[in-house]
């Protein structure tokens, strides 16, 4: 399977994704300029975090005009998975290929450690290797991470299983603890923690990596499927 | 010249954490008055001669850039301004 | 815009103008003969700044001489952007450290944004990838609404910076004192990584070499910055000082991103950023390194605001900026290298032969001056130095043991002040994890970065405990170097070098400077001893409100080598059943320490504890090599509050309590600051191998699975406490002082 | 009842990181005519009929924790508004 990791200006977990990808993953990948307007080689997009165009004005506001994002929402149309982590969620909002918003978080600093997630819907392309409900160890690093939606919005999200992961404790004020949700078709996960940073135990938790494993198994299997 | 100045606004129905810290803050420092504060951004954009349309022009950018109609509203206002 | 007259030569003389830039009588005249006539505005301003203590360390030279610079394994020394040492397989690590006290004082956050920014800068100078920050802060107590103001920007400000640009903020200290009341303390470390074979310099080499300018336009902030930051601050520094830096760190990431690339280029010949004195340091200083000179087009330099004079431009200390220079004929490709990361790079200049910094402006010579002048032949004093009263008296003291009545509730005190409190309310702020080579972050005693595609890693700590320092600078430089080391050495680190931020208050006071001697001494003292050469620093002094100066607050900051992270090793206890050894005995030592301050109405007296610098070292080695030898659980020095408190540290979050026996007087027992020691839990089965291997380690007690604390002195339980209430009251204290009304 | 609005703006002099990289966006999204643009707050207050004088609260409160007066200036507007 073949990855791109779009890089924006001001990106800076960036390499943290690639190197998720490539030396613990195992899978190919390759970092992708932000001005790139064909992504047809890639079978998953991958939008790290950082504070691209510094997150001046709004976080993910500048980044989601540029050029590559036109291509982003191709694939994303196309079906391939697209994982947005951090400011590559905040793109995701911006560019509404995800509902809602980022809202500065609640105690109004950024907040880095590592928190406990709940996977609310393991039936999607991103966590189907994880248990329904399993609790997982993942760090967030973010300031504005106060996710936002109205109620028609947070009632279809809910309805269609959108929710696929919740903080089991409030972290920063998000809407019904949301730390990440997919679109309808379950191909696009826009989240604030870092899976990319809980790969390695040496590191502390190794949590993350099913995620990405469940993105290799989903194009496997479908893979094979159509071979 | 043009001289537009862009105000956006948190909508209404929206949360906004930094007015409820700012009111806080005030009220702990006595001043008890003050019910309610929302803080927004102010903008200044300053268009040459060559822009034609502006007010379409603004309409576009604030739509696509400068405010997010999920959480914000905002209005506008442009300016003559002379030659410098 | 502004049409200002410039005074004209005559009149900086007779009205002695240079004056208000700082300089003295006697320095305007050697500047006056250097160049055999009058200076003009301009160039007076350029002697100015080159001039001040800030860019050419004029007061401390003589004092920074004396410290040890070399070693085996230092590949640069004091005198680049940052030293460099050699960590093996072709890999060298890159470290500095930098203050930024003024700027914080007057704009709390942009003054911190901007001091991480700078040596940021200092460091991908060099051509190293940087890997981690570290700061070192000082405030007065969190009890005015002044001191919590500055105390929060400021550490909004290093995050901001830090998270936005993506490099982790790993550690750091803080200490809170009335001695930093008006003047806080502010300095920001940088570590890099570099391959030996990408070592850059700042020269300017070549004749007919283009000079080009890269990264943010020039606008009037900071102007005079360095001369600023060399006068104490008082009620007229509201008028004088510059307008204020405010940092880009997402241009300094571009800028970041394009000079690494840029090293790999063979048309590059120098670099070097502009931090204090901006182009008029950079561009002297590149040139008189090489034996060169260089002209300038001041016309070409990209300016932010319209009608910049020579004097304004060359003076101004806009961040995110660099000076290069490039073979000529390749500007071209350089342009486009920049232009990829959307920033500018301006041909601005050439380098000449004749040694002379010279600027045209509009078709005429705005300033011609040698380079040499302003760079290396500055003026260099000898200041008085004399022992102060004070020191005399503390030095005729009777050692006295503070009263302690209630040892429980003492411990929970001591742990609720903010010197010892938890510092997560600040490092929760910071990203300490992008770049995903943190392994150990902030909350044990040295945080640890791996080295990704090797098997190595590095250990980092600032330390300085500057109570000890104003009580005895001798004895507190060593104290400092020792402490550091003993952070690197319990993470399973051997220490490979340090950078030194000295700040003080004014050289003009003798008792200061003698400050500034002895504990230059101290520090080279326990370098030696402790084979840890110096290999760059920072120099602040002035730092004095209304006449009163700080404590002498030299901080060290240390990087080590961990030769396999099968070594990295943290404070925190691992498992019940566990054995909790302690390495050296208390004394009854309470100058300085954290009780004495508590128990006295915030005053401290009497003689620092002692340090014997070969009992350091031995213990030091001892303790590493069985470490490596992985018989060692966790470890952590006692310092601050000292035994008592470093051994509730090593309980927290760990779900695990202790139970210990030590022999002496209680109070000294539990909480005198004895220098040279650890605290160290080992595996049951590992008792004979560790006792072997540590000489002096005392077997006193369990780590036990029942979450409560249990000290026993002579026999007799005077601590027993739940973790937990600890723990509470230790991680409270920051946010509660934030919380309560001034 | 008042509400006050109060404008904090970025002194003249002070580099604005933040609207820089938006003109810059601007320009490369082909509005070519945005010359300059300059970021800073726009707030709303809303003040009860306690407070007796409004102006010179409206000042003090600009000056000790809305605006940072280092770097920043501000304006305001004061308009009488029903009560509610
Ligand atoms: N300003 C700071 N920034 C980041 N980390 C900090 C800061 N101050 C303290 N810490 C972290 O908190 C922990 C405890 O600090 P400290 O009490 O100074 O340790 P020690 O006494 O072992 O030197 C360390 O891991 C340190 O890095
Ligand atoms: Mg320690």
């Amino acid at each position: 399977m073949k990855f791109a990791v779009i890089v924006f200006p001001g990106s800076n977990c960036d390499v943290d994704m690639y190197h998720a990808v490539k030396d613990e993953l195992g899978e190919q990948v390759d970092l992708v300029w932000h001005d790139a307007d064909n992504l047809d080689q890639y079978d998953g997009i991958l939008l790290p975090g950082g504070f691209s165009y510094g997150d001046y004005l709004r976080s993910g506001a500048i980044a989601h005009m540029s050029k590559v994002m036109a291509a982003v929402k191709k694939a994303a149309e196309a079906g391939k998975p697209v994982l947005g982590v951090c400011n590559g969620f905040q793109i995701l909002l911006e560019s509404g290929l995800l509902p809602g918003a980022m809202l500065r978080n609640k105690n109004l600093k950024f907040i880095c450690r590592t928190v406990e997630l709940a996977v609310e819907n393991n039936e999607t392309m991103f966590t189907s290797l994880y248990e329904k409900g399993e609790k997982i160890r993942i760090p967030v690093a973010h300031g504005e991470g106060n996710y936002y939606c109205d109620d028609e919005t947070l009632a279809k999200l809910q309805a269609n299983n959108q929710i696929a992961f919740t903080y089991a404790s409030d972290v920063n004020g998000s809407l019904s603890d949301i730390a990440g949700i997919t679109n309808e078709k379950g191909n696009v996960l826009g989240m604030m923690p870092h899976p990319e940073r809980a790969v390695d135990d040496l590191l502390g938790s190794a949590d993350g990596l099913k995620l990405f494993q469940s993105i290799v198994k989903h194009w496997r299997d479908s893979h094979v499927v159509n071979a | 010249m043009y001289k537009v100045k862009v105000y956006v606004t948190l909508r209404e129905s929206v949360l906004d954490p930094q007015g409820k810290a700012v009111q806080q803050s005030l009220s702990s420092l006595g001043y008890n008055g003050v019910e309610d504060v929302r803080i927004g951004k102010y903008m200044e954009l300053q268009f040459d001669d060559t822009v034609t349309d502006v007010e379409g022009t603004v309409k576009e950018v604030c739509e696509k850039l400068l405010s997010n109609p999920v959480i914000e509203d905002y209005r506008y206002e442009i300016e003559e301004s002379a030659k410098q | 815009m502004s049409l200002t007259l410039e005074p004209n030569p005559q009149q900086i003389k007779d009205e002695k103008l240079y004056r208000t830039m700082g300089l003295t009588d006697e320095e305007f005249e050697k500047a006056t003969e250097i160049i055999g006539r009058l200076p003009n505005y301009t160039e007076t301003g350029l002697f100015s700044v080159m001039w001040s203590e800030h860019c050419s360390y004029k007061n401390s030279k003589p004092v920074l001489r004396k410290f040890p610079t070399e070693g085996e394994h230092v590949l640069q020394g004091p005198g680049e952007g940052a030293g460099i040492v050699d960590i093996g397989d072709g890999q060298a690590v890159v470290f500095k450290i930098e203050s930024h006290n003024h700027p914080s004082a007057i704009e709390p956050y942009q003054g911190a944004a901007t001091g991480v920014g700078g040596i940021i800068r200092d460091v991908f100078s060099m051509g190293a990838r940087p890997v981690a920050i570290l700061n070192s802060l000082r405030f007065g107590e969190l009890e005015t609404s002044r001191v919590k103001y500055l105390f929060e920007e400021v550490v909004a400000g290093i995050a901001g910076y830090g998270n936005c640009i993506g490099i982790p903020t790993v550690g750091g200290e803080i200490q809170f004192d009335p001695s930093y009341d008006g003047n806080p303390l502010v300095n920001a470390m940088c570590v890099g990584l570099i391959d030996h074979k990408d070592i850059q310099k700042g020269q300017a080499k070549g004749v007919g070499n283009t000079v080009m300018y890269v990264g943010a336009k020039t606008g009037r902030d900071g102007i005079h910055g360095a001369t600023f930051a060399s006068e104490e601050l008082s009620e007229s520094s509201e008028e004088k000082r510059p307008a204020v830096q405010v940092g880009d760190p997402f241009m300094e990431k571009l800028l970041l991103e394009a000079c690494l690339e840029l090293i790999h280029n063979d048309a590059l010949i120098g670099i070097q950023d502009m931090g204090a004195a901006g182009l008029t340091s950079s561009s002297a200083e590149m040139a008189s390194k090489s034996g060169s000179g260089m002209e300038m087009n001041l016309d070409l330099i990209p300016q932010r605001e319209t009608g910049m004079t020579p004097y304004e431009m060359m003076l101004s200390e806009s961040q995110e900026r660099m000076l290069i220079v490039v073979k000529k004929g390749r500007e071209k490709e350089i342009e486009d290298l920049f232009a990829k990361y959307g920033l500018e790079a301006a041909s601005v200049g050439v380098v000449t032969d004749d040694k002379m910094l010279r600027l045209l402006h509009k078709g005429e010579v705005a300033a011609e001056v040698p380079v040499d002048a302003l760079a290396e032949d500055a003026p260099v004093y000898h200041k008085p130095s004399a022992e102060p009263q004070y020191f005399r008296d503390f030095q005729a003291m009777e050692p006295k043991t503070p009263e302690v009545a209630d040892y429980n509730e003492t411990l929970v005190k001591l742990l609720q002040q903010p010197t010892i409190s938890s510092k997560e309310w600040v490092y929760d702020q910071y990203d300490y994890q992008v770049r995903t080579n943190t392994v150990v972050a902030p909350g044990s005693d040295a945080a640890v970065i791996r080295l990704r595609g090797t098997n190595k890693a590095l250990a980092m700590t600032t330390d300085c405990n500057s109570r000890y320092i104003y009580l005895d600078p001798k004895t507190g430089g060593k104290i400092a170097v020792a402490e550091a080391a003993r952070n690197i050495i319990c993470s399973g680190a051997s220490p490979l070098a340090i950078t030194d931020g000295l700040n003080y208050g004014s050289p003009e006071n003798p008792g200061v400077f003698w400050q500034l001697e002895e504990s230059a001494d101290g520090i080279s003292e326990a370098c030696l001893a402790l084979q840890s050469p110096v290999i760059g620093g920072n120099v602040s002094l002035y730092n004095e409100t209304n006449g009163t100066a700080i404590y002498p607050t030299p901080i060290i900051g240390m990087v080590g080598l961990i030769e396999d992270v099968a070594h990295i090793t943290t404070q925190a206890a691992k498992q019940a059943g566990d054995l909790v050894y302690v390495i050296g005995d208390a004394e009854n030592e309470f100058g300085g320490s954290e009780l004495q301050k508590m128990t006295n109405g915030g005053e401290i007296f009497g003689k620092s504890p002692v340090i014997d610098l070969t009992v350091e070292k031995a213990r030091q080695d001892a303790l590493l090599a069985a470490i490596q030898t992985g018989i060692v659980q966790s470890a952590h020095d006692i310092s601050e509050g000292g035994f008592a408190v470093a051994l509730v540290e090593k309980l927290f979050g760990t779900g695990f309590g202790a139970n210990v026996s030590l022999e002496g007087e209680a109070t000294a027992a539990l909480f005198a600051e004895t220098q040279s020691r650890f605290i160290v839990t080992v595996k049951a089965e590992n008792k004979e191998a560790f006792e072997a291997a540590v000489k002096d380690a005392k077997h006193i007690g369990e780590v036990t699975a029942e979450q409560v604390v249990s000290i026993q002195v002579n026999g007799e339980e005077v601590v027993q406490a739940p973790v937990k209430k600890c723990e509470d009251a230790w991680k409270g204290a920051i946010p509660c002082l934030l919380n309560s009304e001034a």
